[in-house]
C-alpha cells in the first residue's frame, strides 16, 4: 500500500474550520446501516474527509445514486447536500439532467459495479461520452451486496462463491469501459487504502470532467474470502500502486524536493495539481495507449493496478459543448425561460 | 388511396351529406415516399389556404424511407370541417404502382390526373381522365437533370390549379413561403406551374364539375403542425431542458425545439441560451435527464411514443413516488411494440394514466387541438412543477405531424406557475417544514432545491420508503399516510387539469365523448346526425385526466353517452366507466383504430345503428 | 413488533376470535438481521409443525443485509389459521433497539422472554418476563468464539421449547432438518437448546398459560415457500430456459431453480442438463431472452417483481403481438419505483394485466397458495404455448418467500400442453397454412419453429404489422382483422384459464372476492363474520385474469359484493367494475396495503363497519 | 480496395447447386424496400452470395435484428430461414435466447449503428461478454436511417449533416467496444468492398462464438456527402485494407502458392481456414494488444482501417458454458423435460 505522502494531502489534523468555515462534521451523514467494516463505508468516510478538505460548500453539491448498498452510501455523507437515490442502473442519465440544469454544482455520483456494470452499463458509457461534470464512484465489490451476493459484471473468471458458484464469465472492466469512452479521468484504487482514495477524490472533484474512480470496495458479507480479488486481504496483499498520489490545492505553495523525474505533476484547469510521485513501475497517466495497453495487461494478468490511470482535462464537458449561460438554467428567472413577445410574435407571422 | 385497403367494410346505412363540386371536395395525391412531392403538395394546400378556403391535408405515409407508396389527401370544406373523408374526388395518380387501384377508389364522376406515360389500365369509365405529359413539359423547360425528379411534381400543381381555379399568382406565393423564399427554386418550380397550367389550358377542356372559389374563411388563421405547436408552447412555456430519442411521429417536436429555439430563447441580451437540448441514447436516458433536471428544478421534457412511454415506466413510477416533476409527450402511434410507426392511434390513454407498477396514476393533458398543443406546451409545466410528477401529454400521429388551421396562438396571459418551490428565506419563515408534510391539505408538499443555501433544505429524495420528512422509511404508517396524501393530490388534481370542452344541445338525449383528434369527426358527425338523422346530440370533448365531477354530471344528464376513441379496446370508455361507475350501464364504447384518423361518416352510422338497437 | 409501528388506527368494533392459551397464540422473535437467528426460528417452527400442530411463520425484515430490526412471527393455530394477526402473545425481545416498543405490543397477559443483560425498561407490570443468561449459558458450554454469535439464538428456542411444551426430540430432528443432518452442527445447537431449557426449568417457574400440544393436523403435509413451488412447478412443468436478474423477493424462485434442476432435470441417461439458466445483465435483457427460446419453441421463463416488469413492458407488448410465448413470474412487492422490496403488495394487478402500450390485454395467473405456485408452475407454460404470448404470474412476497402448510404436490398428471405447433409432416398436411390465420375460429393460429426443414415452413415474426400470412403489412384491413383474433384469442382465453374457487355459503347476501395471499385473512373473517357478527359470506378467490362469467355470475347473486385486495387504488376492483359493469355499484373496495400481510381482523371490521352503513 | 483474391473466395460462376443441394435464388429474400443504392442492400447481397457458397441449410438459420432501416434487412434475404425482428436495441438478448433454445441453429444477427451503438449498447456488450454464437453484423452509418437522419453514436467528431447540425461528440467504435469485452471474432469492412465483406461473412459464418462485423454501410440519403467518413465516397478513397482475406472451405485444398511470410493463416475448429495476405501495413490478428493498439490508433487518426481485426476461437461459448446436450433444449420430448415421478418424489421428501 502506498506511504503516506508529504504534501498537500495529509489532513490537517488540528484545522477545525476550512476555508468554508465549516467543521468536519458538517460533512457527515446519517449512520450506516451498512454491515461493519463493508467497504463502502470507508469511502464514504474518504468522502467526507476530502469534502471537507476540499472545503466544499454542501448547498453546492449534489449526491446521486443507483440502487444497491454502494446506492445507499450516499445517505451517510453530507446531509447538508441535496441527493437522490434513483431507480437501479439509471444514475447517469438523472445526473446529466441535473448538471445541465445546474451547472454550478459539483455532482457526486456513487454507484456498484452491477449498478454500473450490468444493468447501467449502457448509461455509463453515454455518460463518460458526454463527459459530464461529476465524480463517478463505482463501489466495486464485484457482487450484488444487497440482492445477497450474485456475482455481478465485474467478478473475476473462475471465482468461486458459496452461494452463487463458479463465475464463467470474463469481468468487465470499468475503467477500460471508461478509457474507450474518452473519459479524461480514470482512476482505479482500493476502500482499504485511505490515503490513496482521498487523494484520488479530492483530485476528482478538482477535475473538470467526468472523472471516474473505480474503487475495488470489499463486500465482507458475501465477497470477502481471500481468494477473491475483491477482498480485503487480496486487496492488501496484491494492490500494486501505480504512484504515490497528493493532491495539492490551488493556494497551497509546495516545493517538490524529490529528485528530478520522480514526479510527475498534472496541473488542473483552475489552479490545483496533482503530483506523482513515481514507484516501481513507470506510467504516464497522460498517455491514452500507455493506459489503455497498462490494464489490458494487467487485466490479462490479474494485476491489482491502483492509482490515476488516464488524466486529460482536455476535452469539452457536455456544459461547454451546450454553451451554456453561467447562471444555472434552473435559477433563470422566469422572463428569460419564455422569450419575449416580439421574439413570439416574429415566430407567429411565419406560420400566416 | 384504394378503398379496398382501406375503409372498414361500408354500413347498411350511409349517412354522408351531399358535396357540392365548389369548394367541397377531396383530392388525393398518391406518389412514393422519396419522390419530394412534399414541396408540391404544401404548395397546393397553402394556396387554398390563402384563397380563404377551409382547407385541412393529412399525408399518409408507410415507414420506409423510399419508394413506397404515399397518399396525400387535401379536403376542402368550405363549412369548415377537416376530418378526414373516405373517398375523394380528385386523383393524381403519380404512384403507377397504386394507379389502378386508386382509381377504383374514386366515386362515380370522379377525376383522374395522371403522367400520361404511366401504365395502368383506364378502367373506369365514369372518371373524367387528364393525361399529363410531364416528362416533355419539363424536358422542355430545359430543366437541369438534376433537378428534373425535385421538379416534376409541379406538373400537378400546374394542373390542378388551371382545373379547379386556383390562382396563379397564389400560387407563386405559397412556393415562395414554402420554399422560404429562395428566389431561384421559386422560379424554376413556377415556371414548371405555369407550363402545366397552360399545357391544361390548352389541351385539356374542363369536363368535371370541380372547382375552388375564393371565400374569406381563413382570414387571419395560421397552419401549423400540433408538433411544432407543442415545441413553440414548450418554448414559450419555459422549457429549459429537452431530453428526447428519435421517434416517429414524436421526432418533429424535438426538432421544432431545435428550431425554434435560437429564435425564441437566445437571451437578447447576452445571445445566450437559456436551454439545453438533448439527444439521448434511448428513451430511459431521455427520462432520467428529464427527471434529473426536474428535481433540480428546471423545467424539462421529453417527446417520444408507444415504445418510449413502456421503456419510461420505471422511471415513471419513480417520478410519482419521489415526486419529481418532469414533461413527457407521447405522440401516440399505431399499434404497440414496433407498430406501425406512421399511422395514428389513441392507444396509450388508459396505458399512460397507469404507467407505472404499483398504485400510480398519472396527470395526463390531452390536447384536442394545435391550438391546445401550444397551450398544453405551457400547462403541462404549470401541472408538473404544482403537482410535483411527471406528466405526460397524450397526442398523436395526425395532431402532431399533419398542418391544421387554427386562431393565431397569443402570447401567453398567465405567469408560469412554478409550484411550491421553497427559497432559503421561505424556508427559514416556515416552521416545521418537512419534504412531503402536507401543510395545505391540498396533498401537495412544498419542496426545496439543490443549492438553496439554507443549512436544513437539503433532504433526500428517493421512490416511495419515505416518511414526511423525507427520511426512509418502511413503517406501514408512514406508508399509509403518504398514500393518503398522494390520493389527495389526485383529487387536488381533478379540480385543477383543463376542463373539458362541453356542447349541449337543447333536448340532446344522448352525449358523445371523445377527445384528441376523434374531435374534427364528431363536430362533423354531429351535424350530420341532426341534419340527416334527426338525432340531436351534446358533445364533451376532454382535455385531460384525470376526470372530474362535471364529466359524472354530463353522464348522468343523458340516456347513453357515445365514447368515441381510435383504439381497440375502448380505452377511455373503461376509464370512464370507472370514473361514473354509478352509469357504467349508459356509457357505449365507439372505438375503431386501423391507423387512419377518424372520418365522420364513421362516426356518424355507428352512431346511428347503435341508436336503433 | 412495535404496535405503534405497523398497526392501522384501531377500529371502533373489535371482532377477533377469543384465543386459547392452548394451540392458538403467536410469538414474534425479534432480532437483527444477519444475526443468523434463522435457523433458530425455522427450527421453531419446524418442531411445531412436526407436533401435528398448524403454524405459520412470517418473517418481517429491512431491506438491508444486516444490523437493522427484523420480526420473526409465528402463529400457532389449532383451528388451522394461516393469516397474520395483529398482535402476539409472546415476544422474545433479543433486539435491544426495539424491545421497548416490542414490549408495548404485547397484550395484557403477554409473556416477554429476553437475555438478561438487555438493556431496555420493563415498562409493563401485566406481563410475565423470564430473562435468560444468554452469555453465560453459552460460555458453560464452552462454545468456539467464532460460533458463539451463530447459536446464540439457540437459547431462546430452548426457552420456548421449556416454556411452551415443545418435545425435546422434536427440536433435535427439526434442528437436524435446518441443518441438512451436519451432526456436529446438530450437536452443538442441540446442546444450548438443552442447557437453556434445563436452565428455565430450574430456575423460571412457569407464570403464564401459554402452551402447546400434540395435535395430528399437520400428518402428511409439507412446508414449502412459494417461490420454491414455483420452481418446482415449472421445473417438472418442462421449464428449459430460464433468464433472470436478482430482485427481492422474486431472486429466491430462481434460486429455486437452480437448487432443484440438477436433481429434477439431469437426464438420467446422460447425465446432462435438460435446461439452461442465465443470470441477465437486467431485466430488458432477461425478457429479451424468454422471447427469443419462446420463439424458437422452448419453455422459457423468468422471475420479477415490480420494476422488472416496469423495464419488460415493451418487450411484452412485442410478444403479446408478435405472438411469442414467455412466462413472467411477477412477485409482487411493495411500492412502485425503487420501493420497500421487502414488503407484500398486490400492486401489480391492474398494471400486469394491461402490461404494454396500445391494446394489449395479458393472461394472468394468481397462485393464492403454494400448491398453485406448484401447479400454476406448469400451468403459466401451457397457456403461454396454447396462446402464443407471454403469460405473468403474479405472486407475491409474502406467498413467495414464506413457508406455508401444504398438501404435498402431486407429480402431474396432465401431458404438457404445447400448443398448435406444426412439425414438417403437419404443415405438410396442412392447406393453406398462414402463421396468423384463425383456422380453428379460436383467434389461436398455428405455428411453426425456426428449425423446420419443410421449405414453407419459414416466416418473418415481427411486432404489430402484419397481415395473416405474417407478411409486413400497414393495411387497415390487415391491422383490423388481426386484432379481432386477437380479440378472440382473449376470448378463448377466458375459458381457458384456472376457474376462481368459489365457496357458497347458504342465504349469503354478500358475497367477497379476493386473489393471492388475501385469501388466508378472508378464510378466517368469514368464520368471524359467521360467529362473532351472525353475517354470513360466499367467497370467490380468483385465480386468473381475464374474467370468465362465472365471476359475473357470483357478482349477481349478491347484494353486495366487497373485493379485498392489498394495494391502495383498489385494482382488481376497478377489473372487476369493468367486467361486470352492470353490477358496478354492487362492487366494494376493500384495498388496504402497509407492507404487511393482511389480517383477519382487517377483513373483519372492515366488512362489519361496512354493513352497517 | 482490396483486388479479388484467388483461393477459396471467388463464386463460381457456373456452379448451379451448393452441397445443399440448392440454389443461389434459394437464399433469396423479399425485394428490398430500402432506398436505392443503400449500403445495407449491398451487405444484403453478401450474405446470400456467402450462404450459398456456404451450403448453409435455410431451415438451420434464424435471421434475428432490432429497428433501423439495417434491422429491416433480414426480410431481404434467406425467405426460406426463420426471422424475427425485434424491438430496438434489444436482439442481443433475444439470440441469447434463442441460441439457448436451440444450440444447432446458425444464427445471423443485423443490426444499425443506432440500435446497437446507442440503445443497444449494453446489451451488444453482455452479449459479447457471453460469447453468444452468431454472425453479427453492424450496417454502421453513422446515422440513424429509418427515422431520417439523426446522429447516431458513430458518427464522427465534428461532422456536418443539414438536418442534424454538428456532431460534437467521439463516436463510439464499435469494434474497439467489442474486443474490449473479449470478443473472439472482430472485423471490420465497407459494404462498397463486397468481396471482403463476403469472405469475412463466411469466415464469420464458420466461426464458434460471436463473430462481430462492424461494416461501414452507406446511407445514401442522410449521410453520403463525400466529406462524410461513412460515405461511398469517403471510404472508396479512404478504405486501409489490413490485409487480403480469402476464407477456404475444409473440403477445400488450396495450395498457399506465396512467398513465406506473406499470408498468415488461421485455422477454424472444424476445418475451415482463413487465409490472410499480408499487404502494407503488417497486423497480427491472433495478437489482441495489438489489434487494440491498432483501433485506438486509427481512431485517433481518423483512419478507416477494414479486415479481420481479432481472432481467437478458444474462449468458450455460452452454449459449451451452460454444459448443453446436443439435442436443442427446443426439441427435446416432453418427457425429457418434466422430470421423472422418482426424482420428484424424492425432492418432494424434502419438505415433508
Ligand atoms: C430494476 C431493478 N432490478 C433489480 C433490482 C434489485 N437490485 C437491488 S440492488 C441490486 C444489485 C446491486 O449491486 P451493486 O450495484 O453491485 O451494489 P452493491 O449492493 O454490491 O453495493 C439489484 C439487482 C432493482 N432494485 N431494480
Ligand atoms: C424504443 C424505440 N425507440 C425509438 C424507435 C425509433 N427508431 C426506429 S429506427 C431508429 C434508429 C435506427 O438507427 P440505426 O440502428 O442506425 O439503423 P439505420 O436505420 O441507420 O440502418 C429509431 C430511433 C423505436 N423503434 N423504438
Ligand atoms: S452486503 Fe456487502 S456490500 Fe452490502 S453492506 Fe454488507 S458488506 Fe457492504
Ligand atoms: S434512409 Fe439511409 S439507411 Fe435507410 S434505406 Fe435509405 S439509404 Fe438506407
Ligand atoms: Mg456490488
Ligand atoms: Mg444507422
Amino acid at each position: 500500500m502506498a506511504a503516506a505522502a508529504k504534501p498537500g494531502g495529509a489532513p490537517a489534523p488540528k484545522m477545525t474550520t476550512n476555508r468554508a468555515g465549516l467543521t468536519k462534521p458538517d460533512y457527515r451523514g446519517l449512520p450506516s446501516t451498512l454491515c461493519a467494516g463493508c467497504g463502502h463505508d470507508s469511502i464514504a468516510s474518504q468522502i467526507i474527509q476530502s469534502a471537507f478538505e476540499m472545503s466544499l460548500k454542501p448547498h453546492q453539491v449534489i449526491k446521486l445514486s443507483g440502487i444497491g448498498c454502494s446506492s445507499k452510501s450516499p445517505a451517510y455523507f453530507l446531509s447538508r447536500s441535496h441527493g437522490i437515490n434513483v431507480v437501479h442502473g439509471r444514475m447517469p442519465s438523472v445526473a446529466t439532467g441535473a448538471m445541465l440544469a445546474n451547472r454550478t454544482m459539483k455532482a457526486i455520483g456513487v454507484s456498484g459495479d452491477g449498478d454500473t456494470g450490468s444493468i447501467g452499463i449502457g448509461q455509463y458509457k453515454h455518460f463518460v461520452r458526454r463527459n459530464v461534470p461529476m465524480v463517478y464512484i463505482i463501489e466495486n465489490n464485484g457482487v450484488y451486496g444487497l440482492t445477497k451476493g450474485q456475482f455481478s459484471a465485474t467478478a473475476d473468471l473462475g471465482q468461486k462463491l458459496k452461494y452463487a458458484g463458479t463465475n464463467e464469465l470474463m469481468p468487465i472492466d470499468l475503467c477500460l469501459e471508461a478509457l474507450v469512452a474518452e473519459c479524461g479521468f480514470v482512476a482505479r484504487s482500493f476502500a482499504g487504502d485511505a490515503k490513496q482514495v482521498r487523494e484520488l477524490l479530492k483530485a476528482a472533484m478538482a477535475f473538470n470532467g467526468t472523472a471516474v474512480l473505480d474503487i475495488i470496495s470489499p463486500c465482507v458479507t458475501f465477497n470477502n474470502n481471500p481468494d477473491s480479488t475483491k477482498s480485503y486481504t487480496y486487496g492488501k496483499e496484491h494492490e500494486e500502486v501505480l504512484q504515490d498520489i497528493s493532491f495539492v490545492q490551488a493556494y497551497e505553495e509546495v516545493e517538490i524536493e524529490q529528485e528530478p523525474g520522480t514526479v510527475q505533476e498534472v496541473k488542473l484547469h483552475d489552479g490545483p495539481r496533482i503530483l506523482l510521485k513515481k514507484l516501481d513501475r513507470s506510467h504516464d497517466p497522460t498517455d491514452k495507449l500507455a493506459a489503455m495497453r497498462l490494464l489490458a495487461e494487467a487485466r490479462e494478468k490479474q494485476e491489482f493496478i491502483t492509482g490515476l490511470i488516464y488524466i486529460n482535462e482536455s476535452r469539452p464537458t457536455l456544459v461547454d459543448l451546450e454553451g451554456l449561460p453561467d447562471t444555472p438554467l434552473a435559477a433563470l428567472q422566469d422572463d428569460k425561460i419564455r422569450s419575449t413577445p416580439e421574439q413570439f410574435a416574429s415566430v407567429m407571422a411565419e406560420f400566416q | 388511396m384504394s378503398t379496398a385497403a382501406v375503409e372498414p367494410a361500408p354500413r347498411a346505412v350511409t349517412l354522408d351529406s351531399n358535396r357540392d363540386p365548389v369548394n367541397d371536395f377531396s383530392v388525393v395525391v398518391a406518389t412514393v415516399n422519396g419522390s419530394g412531392s412534399q414541396t408540391a403538395n404544401n404548395t397546393l394546400v397553402r394556396a387554398l389556404f390563402k384563397m380563404g378556403i377551409p382547407v385541412n391535408a393529412k399525408n399518409l405515409f408507410p415507414s420506409n424511407i423510399s419508394g413506397l407508396p404515399t397518399w396525400y389527401t387535401i379536403r376542402i370544406s368550405k363549412d369548415g370541417y377537416v376530418a378526414r373523408r373516405e373517398g375523394t374526388e380528385l386523383l393524381v395518380a403519380f404512384n403507377p404502382a397504386t394507379a389502378a387501384a386508386d382509381l377504383q377508389s374514386l366515386p362515380r364522376g370522379g377525376v383522374c390526373v395522371y403522367p400520361e406515360d404511366a401504365k395502368f389500365e383506364r378502367s373506369r369509365d365514369d372518371v373524367t381522365y387528364y393525361a399529363l405529359p410531364v416528362k416533355s413539359l419539363i424536358a422542355n423547360l430545359g430543366v437541369d437533370k438534376k433537378l428534373v425528379d425535385r421538379v416534376a411534381n409541379m406538373v400537378y400543381v400546374g394542373a390542378l390549379a388551371e382545373l379547379l381555379g386556383i390562382e396563379r399568382e397564389v400560387i407563386r406565393e405559397a412556393l415562395s413561403y414554402n420554399l422560404s423564399g429562395k428566389q431561384k427554386a421559386v422560379d424554376l418550380n413556377y415556371n414548371v406551374v405555369v407550363a402545366a397550367a397552360e399545357f391544361v389550358r390548352e389541351n385539356l377542356p374542363k369536363q368535371d364539375p370541380y372547382r375552388v372559389e375564393r371565400m374569406d374563411k381563413t382570414d387571419g388563421l395560421i397552419m401549423i403542425d400540433g408538433n411544432t405547436a407543442g415545441a413553440l408552447g414548450a418554448l414559450v412555456g419555459g422549457l429549459t431542458v429537452m431530453a428526447w430519442y428519435p421517434i416517429t411521429p414524436a421526432t418533429s417536436l424535438a426538432d421544432g425545439v431545435n428550431e425554434y429555439a435560437p429564435k425564441l430563447r437566445h437571451d437578447p441580451q447576452t445571445e445566450e441560451p437559456t436551454y439545453a437540448v438533448v439527444q439521448a441514447e434511448d428513451e430511459i436516458a431521455a427520462i432520467g435527464m428529464v427527471l434529473g433536471a426536474g428535481w433540480m428544478g428546471a423545467r424539462a421534457m421529453t417527446s417520444t411514443s408507444g415504445p418510449g412511454i413502456s421503456l419510461m415506466t420505471e422511471f415513471v413510477s419513480f417520478g410519482y413516488y419521489a415526486e419529481v416533476p418532469g414533461v413527457i409527450w407521447d405522440v401516440m402511434r399505431m399499434g404497440p411494440s414496433t407498430g406501425l410507426p406512421t399511422r395514428v392511434s389513441q392507444g396509450d390513454v388508459l396505458k399512460a394514466y397507469y404507467l407505472g407498477h404499483g398504485d400510480v396514476r398519472n396527470i395526463c393533458l390531452l390536447p384536442g387541438t394545435v391550438k391546445e398543443c401550444f397551450e398544453f406546451g405551457q400547462t403541462a409545466f404549470d401541472l408538473a412543477e404544482r403537482f410535483q410528477q411527471p406528466v405526460l401529454v397524450l397526442s398523436d400521429l395526425d395532431l402532431g405531424m399533419n398542418a391544421w388551421m387554427s386562431e393565431p396562438f397569443q402570447y401567453p396571459d398567465k405567469p408560469l406557475d412554478r409550484g411550491k418551490v421553497l427559497n432559503a428565506e421561505q424556508l427559514k419563515a416556515m416552521e416545521g417544514w418537512g419534504r412531503y408534510k402536507d401543510i395545505d391539505g391540498d396533498g401537495i408538499s412544498y419542496r426545496t432545491l439543490p443549492g438553496n443555501e439554507h443549512p436544513a433544505a437539503a433532504f433526500f429524495t428517493r421512490g416511495s420508503g419515505h416518511n414526511a420528512s423525507a427520511g426512509y422509511s418502511e413503517r406501514p404508517d408512514d406508508w399509509v399516510s403518504n398514500m393518503a396524501r398522494l390520493a389527495r393530490k389526485h383529487e387536488t388534481a381533478r379540480q385543477y387539469v383543463p376542463k373539458p370542452v362541453v356542447d349541449r344541445r337543447e333536448g340532446a338525449k344522448i352525449g358523445i365523448i371523445a377527445f384528441g383528434t376523434a374531435d374534427p369527426a364528431i363536430v362533423e358527425a354531429r351535424d350530420r346526425l341532426s341534419t340527416l338523422a334527426g338525432i340531436e346530440t351534446s358533445y364533451m370533448r376532454l382535455r385531460a385526466l384525470p376526470l372530474g365531477d362535471e364529466v359524472t354530471q354530463f353522464i348522468a344528464e343523458h340516456d347513453r353517452v357515445y365514447v368515441v376513441e381510435l383504439n381497440t379496446d375502448g380505452q377511455m370508455h373503461q376509464l370512464l366507466r370507472l370514473h361514473a361507475p354509478e352509469h357504467a350501464m349508459q356509457l357505449r364504447s365507439i372505438a375503431y383504430s386501423d391507423g387512419l384518423p377518424l372520418t365522420a361518416r364513421y362516426v356518424t352510422e355507428q352512431i346511428y345503428e347503435m341508436e336503433q338497437k
